[in-house]
């Protein structure tokens, strides 16, 4: 019987990996400038759906091979928005960048549909029974997220607290102004965030295709989660979002031991609430951590 | 007036303010002075409620004040400005102000509905009275921009607008004349010491010698958290400690 | 000496209505220049156009002999013109250390940047102290010297200064001063505003008195400080 | 002159995935009724207003279409709960509102003005029940997708399957559009069950039928009609080997399923058939008979019409005779997937 | 003529909706993203009630008090928390109401939804009942919309907006702003319960699906389009936004297309907020400062 729930913690700390990888992404967003960007959901997707893209004919690369090109894209749409819509609107107050965030977010998500179709869509990765280790189930894609969430989240740790450019990047999210007039050059530090950004949304996306499948929608569903992982872990920092997406993974996937599966979200929203009575900022929301 | 018994306050390590006791007594006016960092602005925050003491106690007006929220502490009459300046940036300077009337009786919903005519008249002359003080601190022209696009020192001043505007018993100002011109600091002068005549405390950090010196009888010195003396502007200009720990060799109070 | 600054016929603003009009004036190599003037001014505004936040709607900027209107503001900085705005000068979520490091996105060279925070924690046991701490929970007069101290480490050719003294202690502003006369001597040039008037003249080689806007005085900080009308408009007396 | 009809569907939203292949079939069936002469000489046209798969919608786009197209005849959305929304306000204008596949056992009482051509939960949870005895399974575990096609589906199952005898095990509803059902499973997995009915969609059921096999789980899958598709045995590959379902038969091999068949690859090159196509296109094919019939577009001559012609109706989808509730009958066959290809149940020993 | 009155009653359902999520967004604040939430308690509780044979006045005032009090317990859970957290706080409990209607079948009857919810026997029904409600709901605008305005342009609105500049300039002024903050809350959930309520019994058949993020969005732009922190922006916005929706479906578009209308009407949808930030992000109507 306990296999049964070290089977559950394992289910969740793999669900948590992919939270955490869209919890960072989100989190430096919000750090540097101050918004709540809705369309990183759409980043998420895009990076899915150009794997896809390549994996199919004409290209019809392996999918290991598809997601160089599919990450480059995501990349490059990640810079797209910001030199198109967030950087002129950095200046005016953030609710017009949350707005427009929003309305990318519509865009962004038509854009899919009107290129693949609403229907979902799979890599056609066939399926393969999990490792066991004693009973316990793993297949090596849960790996591969796991370990993409720990190595992405070691180094953006290294870059933040060891490199210039990662003080660079929390001095701009600590006064952008200031940072620019202490001549750190604002264009490598939105660049350095969105590339982040879109690379950690995108490799997630596709890793959890490969996972499942994916449709339109997905981006948009894992946000809610990824918010939450942001909430529990306080907002920029890094290990925060990382354990605050394990947090809401096992605690999900434990929920359903007990109660109706169909309150496995609800529980885990509850436990938010219950956190942040007791801590307003967040379980390890150390002000002045990453941001 | 206002009393603090053994005030302490820790920042982790840090000991901030470190068990300090005075009694403000029936002093018009009273400095507080000391170097950069040596807890002044904790202090006053501690006394205004934004911050919670480690321990000690607080009273005001023979009330304890320690523990309450901030609001209370204000609704009972004592007023303060901010070190950094903290107007409303999008409300206009002249909402700034009348917002800081207190207990209008429309900022309550059902006085809206029940009491109407009242509610009229307070803010008619709220308005007045804000306008009296635009006047006064020469930023009646300024009266319809949002608050945000003032200077630095016209925002400083909006600041102790805002404290004038609520008829308060005490006002506790964090260096209300950094930043603000010479000469404008010798109406600000002018003003403070009317609002003494009329009966109101005032209580004041500020880094101007000659000024504090003009304007308080009783000056408070802190130094490392610590209050290292108190007395007349000229016990404390002639106090060894204070010098070397505050006002330098080459006496700049001159 | 060589023109360092030279602003000729500076008109700017914030939104439609200009704030500036027709300013004039420069500022040589080494030297320390003080602008004064009321509250509202426009002094800060002056400040703000040379280091890039604002764009003149006429007239023209030189830095070094070249035009300044086309750099960024990131450019000035790295061309040496750095700017410590009033207020806000330090990043709050960074630790000292960390304040002075950030300095290094301008100093390529790790080895000498680790160097000159080193050399500036001994110069400052004030900020040694409080290495390790937050800028958010420094005092103001903390932050003032973290500022100017992170501004020296860059030996700039030009530092645009407003009101450094703002909140310190007499026995800092002293300090301050001193510092800023330092700068100078290092080959720094300083264009310093202050509301006080006397300790900022009295360090400058020259100062403007700005009054609404408009160039109204300009001479030698000496000249200024005797002046009977500056004394009387802007001196309190 | 032409005959207009309107059509109320998710074009947008959630269900948009479904939406555009009802569009597709309604508009074969269309085309092939004009071409072979119309509405007695007058051209057939659908109206479609998207509804955004939302009951606001819904109710928008047939406000619309009976107050400014003016038309007496509306195809209904799917999705029970948009269904719902709107079969009052057709019921109170006098219009005909006409489902292909809102499966709630509700709609029956809708009134008199509202038809579907697919059979109601009714049926189909018999059908599931009967299913599980039959392969002589007394205890099972049940999981259903949580929205009103799912829950309904699973109240009339368990009610039947109950009464029969059975025992049901455990009962758990999963949620719509995720990916991960992993925890959903592991906890089936605890009652090692020897059979689970899982009422659901194609994307969660492939999804759940694949981490299914990850996890060890090793069962019976018995499933419903709606997750009958080749999409879902692409997507669960081999996982999806020797899973049960039933569905309301109608004959691949029949004549008319055969020229839908053919007609639909040369309409619409190589792609296939959408899940309900069918349905849609019958709905509009049994219209155009009653149009041609009632020779007006009179609500009640064209109801009376619809109820005439359709007894004995066979369209792809089977037998569409109307009884008095706009209701159809249904028989229920039995599916499984072998070899990757979806093939009729037959009982082996 | 249906459709047209149709239109005007979904107009005065969001416009009240989103005059109700101003008071909390443009005057206090507070980025409540979960308001839908509201919206559904009042819908839920109204049909529930009625449907249980309650005479429906009863059910609606009833209603209110539990968007009200619903009001009071997420402004108790939440205020504390800074600007964003008490946005994503709020968009989570409103998932966390969706959830529990879904899944609390026995007294929702979850996803199945609740249909033949009544109306008041006066309206009659058909054509005629549709004029009834629009004029039920237009009155219903026109008092909240100046309930609404007087307290907003009263010194009880700029504390609001004193508390939303800054909250310790807010306190250092006396201002309570634990109290105002939530008074502003529980004002809305009334407000948003009474939408909720006039949508539940115009539509007659309510079900989870109904209450999705999707349309706090939707609000959310008729009060950002509109212009927050004004009195009248809801109400244009609100009118803006509903008809641009329908005004679509008078776009002539041959049905060959028809595959890709979809989703270029919704990049279209997007486009268009965006561009409406980058040129006039304060909204149609503008906060002007006295
Ligand atoms: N929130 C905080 N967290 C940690 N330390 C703090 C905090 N606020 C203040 N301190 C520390 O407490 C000490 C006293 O600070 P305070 O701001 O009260 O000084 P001050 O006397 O007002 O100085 P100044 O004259 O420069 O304004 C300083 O050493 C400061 O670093
Ligand atoms: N962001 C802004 N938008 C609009 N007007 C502004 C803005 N900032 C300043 N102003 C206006 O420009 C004028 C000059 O401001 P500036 O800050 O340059 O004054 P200053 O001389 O530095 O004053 P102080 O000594 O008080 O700092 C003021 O009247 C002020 O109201
Ligand atoms: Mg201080
Ligand atoms: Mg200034």
């Amino acid at each position: 019987m306990s296999a049964y729930y070290l089977q559950l913690v394992v289910n969740g700390i793999v669900a948590g990996s992919v939270y955490a990888m869209f919890a960072v992404g989100l989190t430096m967003v919000y750090g540097v400038f101050k918004f709540i960007n809705f369309s990183h959901g759409e980043l998420i997707t895009w990076g899915a759906y150009l794997g896809l893209m390549f994996s199919s004919p004409p290209f019809s690369l392996p999918i290991y091979l598809a997601a160089v090109p599919a990450l480059g894209i995501t990349v490059l749409l990640g810079l797209a928005q910001d030199w198109f819509i967030y950087r002129p609107l950095r200046q005016s107050n953030p609710v017009a960048l949350l707005i427009a965030s929003i309305g990318l977010s519509y865009f962004m998500r038509n854009a899919i549909r009107l290129i693949w179709g609403s229907d979902f869509q799979t890599f056609n990765l066939p399926a393969a029974r999990g490792m066991s280790f004693g009973g316990i189930y793993i297949t090596p894609v849960q790996v591969m997220m796991v370990s993409a969430a720990v190595v992405f989240l070691t180094i953006l740790y290294l870059l933040f607290t060891r490199t210039i450019l990662g003080k660079s990047l929390r001095a701009a999210s600590d006064n952008m102004e200031l940072a620019d007039i202490m001549g750190i050059s604002m264009t490598r530090v939105t660049i350095t965030v969105w590339v982040l950004a879109s690379l950690f949304a995108a490799t997630g996306g596709i890793l959890l295709a490969m996972d499942t499948n994916m449709d339109p929608m997905m981006g948009m569903a894992s946000l809610i989660k990824a918010f939450a992982a942001v909430l529990i872990g306080g907002a920029g920092n890094v290990w925060g979002a990382l354990l605050g997406g394990m947090f809401i993974g096992v605690a999900e996937n434990l929920s359903v031991a007990v109660i109706s599966p169909g309150y496995k979200d609800f529980i885990s929203f509850a436990l938010i609430f219950i956190l942040l009575l007791v801590r307003p900022t967040g379980i390890f929301g150390i002000r002045g951590g990453v941001r | 007036m206002l009393v603090l018994n053994n005030v302490t306050k820790r920042f982790g390590g840090l000991i901030a303010v470190n068990d300090v006791s005075f009694d403000l007594g029936d002093v018009g006016i009273s400095g507080l002075i000391g170097p950069n960092g040596s807890g002044k602005t904790t202090l006053f925050h501690l006394i205004s409620g934004f911050y919670t003491l480690d321990s000690g106690t607080i009273s005001f007006m023979e009330k304890r004040i320690s523990g309450l929220p901030p609001h209370a502490i204000s609704q009972m009459g004592l007023s303060r400005t901010f070190q950094q300046t903290r107007v409303l940036p999008f409300l206009s300077t002249l909402d700034n102000l009348i917002s800081a009337a207190p207990n209008q009786a429309g900022e309550n919903i059902l006085a809206l509905f029940f009491r109407a005519k009242k509610v009229r008249q307070e803010e008619a002359f709220n308005r007045e009275k804000a306008m009296d003080i635009l006047d006064r601190l020469k930023l009646s022209d300024l009266a319809h921009l949002p608050a945000g696009d003032l200077s630095y020192g016209q925002q400083k001043l909006l600041e102790l607008g805002r404290v004038l505007m609520a008829d308060p018993r005490l006002i506790i100002l964090d260096e209300p004349t950094a930043g603000i011109n010479p000469t404008l600091i010798r109406d600000l002068v002018t003003t403070l010491k009317a609002l003494r005549d009329r009966g109101i405390k005032i209580f004041l950090v500020e880094h101007n010698m000659p000024l504090v010196a003009e304007l308080c009888e009783r000056i408070h010195v802190m130094d490392s958290g610590s209050l290292i003396f108190s007395g007349s502007p000229q016990e404390v200009q002639g106090n060894k400690r204070v010098i070397e720990a505050y006002l330098g060799r080459d006496d700049s109070a001159a | 000496m060589t023109v360092l600054l030279e602003l000729d016929n500076i008109t700017a603003g914030y939104g439609k209505a200009p704030i500036l009009h027709d300013i004039c004036l420069n500022l040589d190599k080494g030297e320390i220049v003080c602008i004064i003037g009321p509250n509202g001014a426009g002094k800060s505004t002056v400040l703000r156009t040379v280091a890039g936040q604002l764009q003149p709607s006429r007239g023209t900027m030189a830095f070094k002999g070249r035009d300044l209107t086309c750099l960024s503001i990131a450019q000035r900085g790295r061309k040496g013109l750095i700017f410590i705005p009033q207020g806000m000068n330090i990043f709050p979520n960074l630790t000292v250390i960390e304040n002075l490091e950030i300095a290094g996105a301008l100093m390529k060279d790790s080895r000498a940047l680790n160097a000159a925070v080193k050399e500036i924690l001994q110069h400052y046991p004030m900020l040694d102290k409080k290495k390790n701490a937050f800028g958010r929970t420094l005092s103001g007069g903390e932050r003032q010297v973290l500022a100017l101290s992170r501004t020296r480490m860059l030996k700039p050719d030009l530092v645009l200064l407003d009101e450094p003294s703002l909140g310190l202690a007499p026995l800092v502003v002293d300090f301050i001063f001193d510092e800023i006369k330092e700068m100078g001597k290092g080959g720094s040039s300083v264009l310093l505003v202050e509301q006080n008037a006397r300790k900022g003249l009295s360090v400058s080689h020259r100062g403007y008195v700005l009054e609404l806007g408009r160039n109204r005085l300009t001479g030698t900080g000496a000249e200024l400080l005797q002046s009977d009308e500056v004394r009387r408009l802007y001196l309190g007396g | 002159g032409t005959v207009s009809v309107g059509a109320v569907t998710p074009l947008t939203g959630k269900l948009a995935v479904y939406g555009e292949g009802f569009q597709q079939a309604m508009l074969l069936a269309a085309e092939e009724i004009n071409a072979s002469g119309g509405i007695n000489g007058d051209t057939l046209e659908i109206v479609f207003e998207d509804n955004n798969s939302t009951s606001k919608g819904s109710v928008s786009a047939i406000r619309k279409l009976i107050t400014i197209d003016k038309l007496t005849l509306v195809f209904g959305p799917a999705a029970s709960s948009n269904f719902l929304a709107i079969c009052p306000i057709a019921q109170k204008n006098k219009t005909i509102l006409i489902g292909a596949e809102s499966a709630a056992a509700e709609i029956t009482k809708c009134g008199s003005y509202v038809f579907r051509v697919f059979p109601s939960d009714l049926l189909q949870g018999t059908g599931v029940s009967e299913l599980a005895s039959s392969l002589g399974y007394k205890e099972v575990v049940l999981t259903y997708v949580n929205n009103d096609w799912g829950v309904g589906l699973a109240e009339v199952f368990k009610r039947q399957f109950l009464a029969s005898g059975g025992k049901i095990i455990d009962e758990l509803a999963h949620a719509e559009g995720k990916t991960d059902y992993r925890s959903e499973i592991l906890r089936i997995k605890r009652h090692n069950p020897k059979v689970v009915v899982n009422l659901t969609y194609i994307k969660e059921g492939a999804t759940i039928l694949k981490q299914a096999y990850e996890t060890g789980l090793n069962t019976q899958w018995l499933m419903g009609s709606a997750s009958k598709s080749p999409k879902l045995v692409a997507l669960a590959g081999k996982t999806a080997e020797g899973i049960i379902g039933t569905y309301p038969t109608f004959s691949q091999e029949s004549p008319e399923y055969q020229a839908f068949k053919t007609a639909w690859e040369k309409k619409y090159s190589g792609k296939k058939t959408p899940i309900f196509g069918e349905y849609n296109y019958d709905m509009v094919k049994l219209t155009a008979l009653a149009l041609r019939d009632a020779g007006s577009v009179d609500a009640d001559t064209v109801r009376e019409s619809l109820l005439k012609v359709s007894q004995g109706y066979m369209g792809t989808t089977g037998d569409k005779s109307f009884d008095e509730n706009g209701d159809v009958g249904a028989t229920y066959g039995r599916w499984t997937v072998k070899d990757g290809a979806i093939i009729d149940y037959q009982v082996e020993k | 003529m249906d459709y047209l009155y149709h239109i005007l009653i979904l107009i005065m359902i969001y416009s009240i909706f989103a005059i109700s999520l101003n008071l909390e967004l443009g005057f206090a604040g507070l980025y409540n993203f979960g308001h839908i939430a509201f919206f559904a308690i009042g819908a839920y509780t109204s049909a529930l009630l009625s449907l249980g044979g309650m005479p429906i006045p009863l059910a609606v005032v009833l209603a209110l008090v539990a968007s009200g009090v619903a009001g009071a317990i997420l402004a108790r859970f939440t205020l504390g928390l800074s600007g964003d957290y008490f946005g994503i706080a709020t968009l989570v409990f409103a998932e966390m109401i969706q959830l529990l209607l879904l899944n609390e079948r026995d007294i929702t009857r979850g996803p199945m939804g609740l249909p033949g919810i009544p109306r008041p026997a006066w309206m009659g029904s058909g054509h005629e009942g549709l004029i009834w409600f629009l004029a039920v709901a237009v009155i219903g605008t026109v008092l909240v919309f100046f309930l609404v305005r007087r307290i907003s342009n009263a010194p009880f609105g700029r504390a609001l907006k004193v508390v939303r500049e800054d909250e310790f300039v807010a306190q250092a002024l006396g201002k309570n702003t634990f109290i105002l903050k939530t008074k502003a809350m529980v004002m809305g959930s009334v407000l948003a319960g009474f939408a909720g309520v006039l949508w539940a019994h115009y539509i007659t058949y309510i079900s989870p699906s109904d209450f999705t993020l999707n349309e706090t969005i939707f609000v959310l732009l008729c009060v950002v389009v509109g212009g927050k922190g004004t009195n009248v922006g809801p109400l244009v916005g609100a009118f803006v936004i509903v008809f641009f929706g329908e005004f679509v479906r008078f776009l002539p578009i041959p049905s060959e297309f028809s595959r890709f209308v979809a989703p270029l009407q919704g990049m279209v949808y997007g486009a268009l907020l965006i561009f409406m930030m980058l040129k006039r992000p304060q909204g149609l109507i503008s906060e002007s400062r006295r």
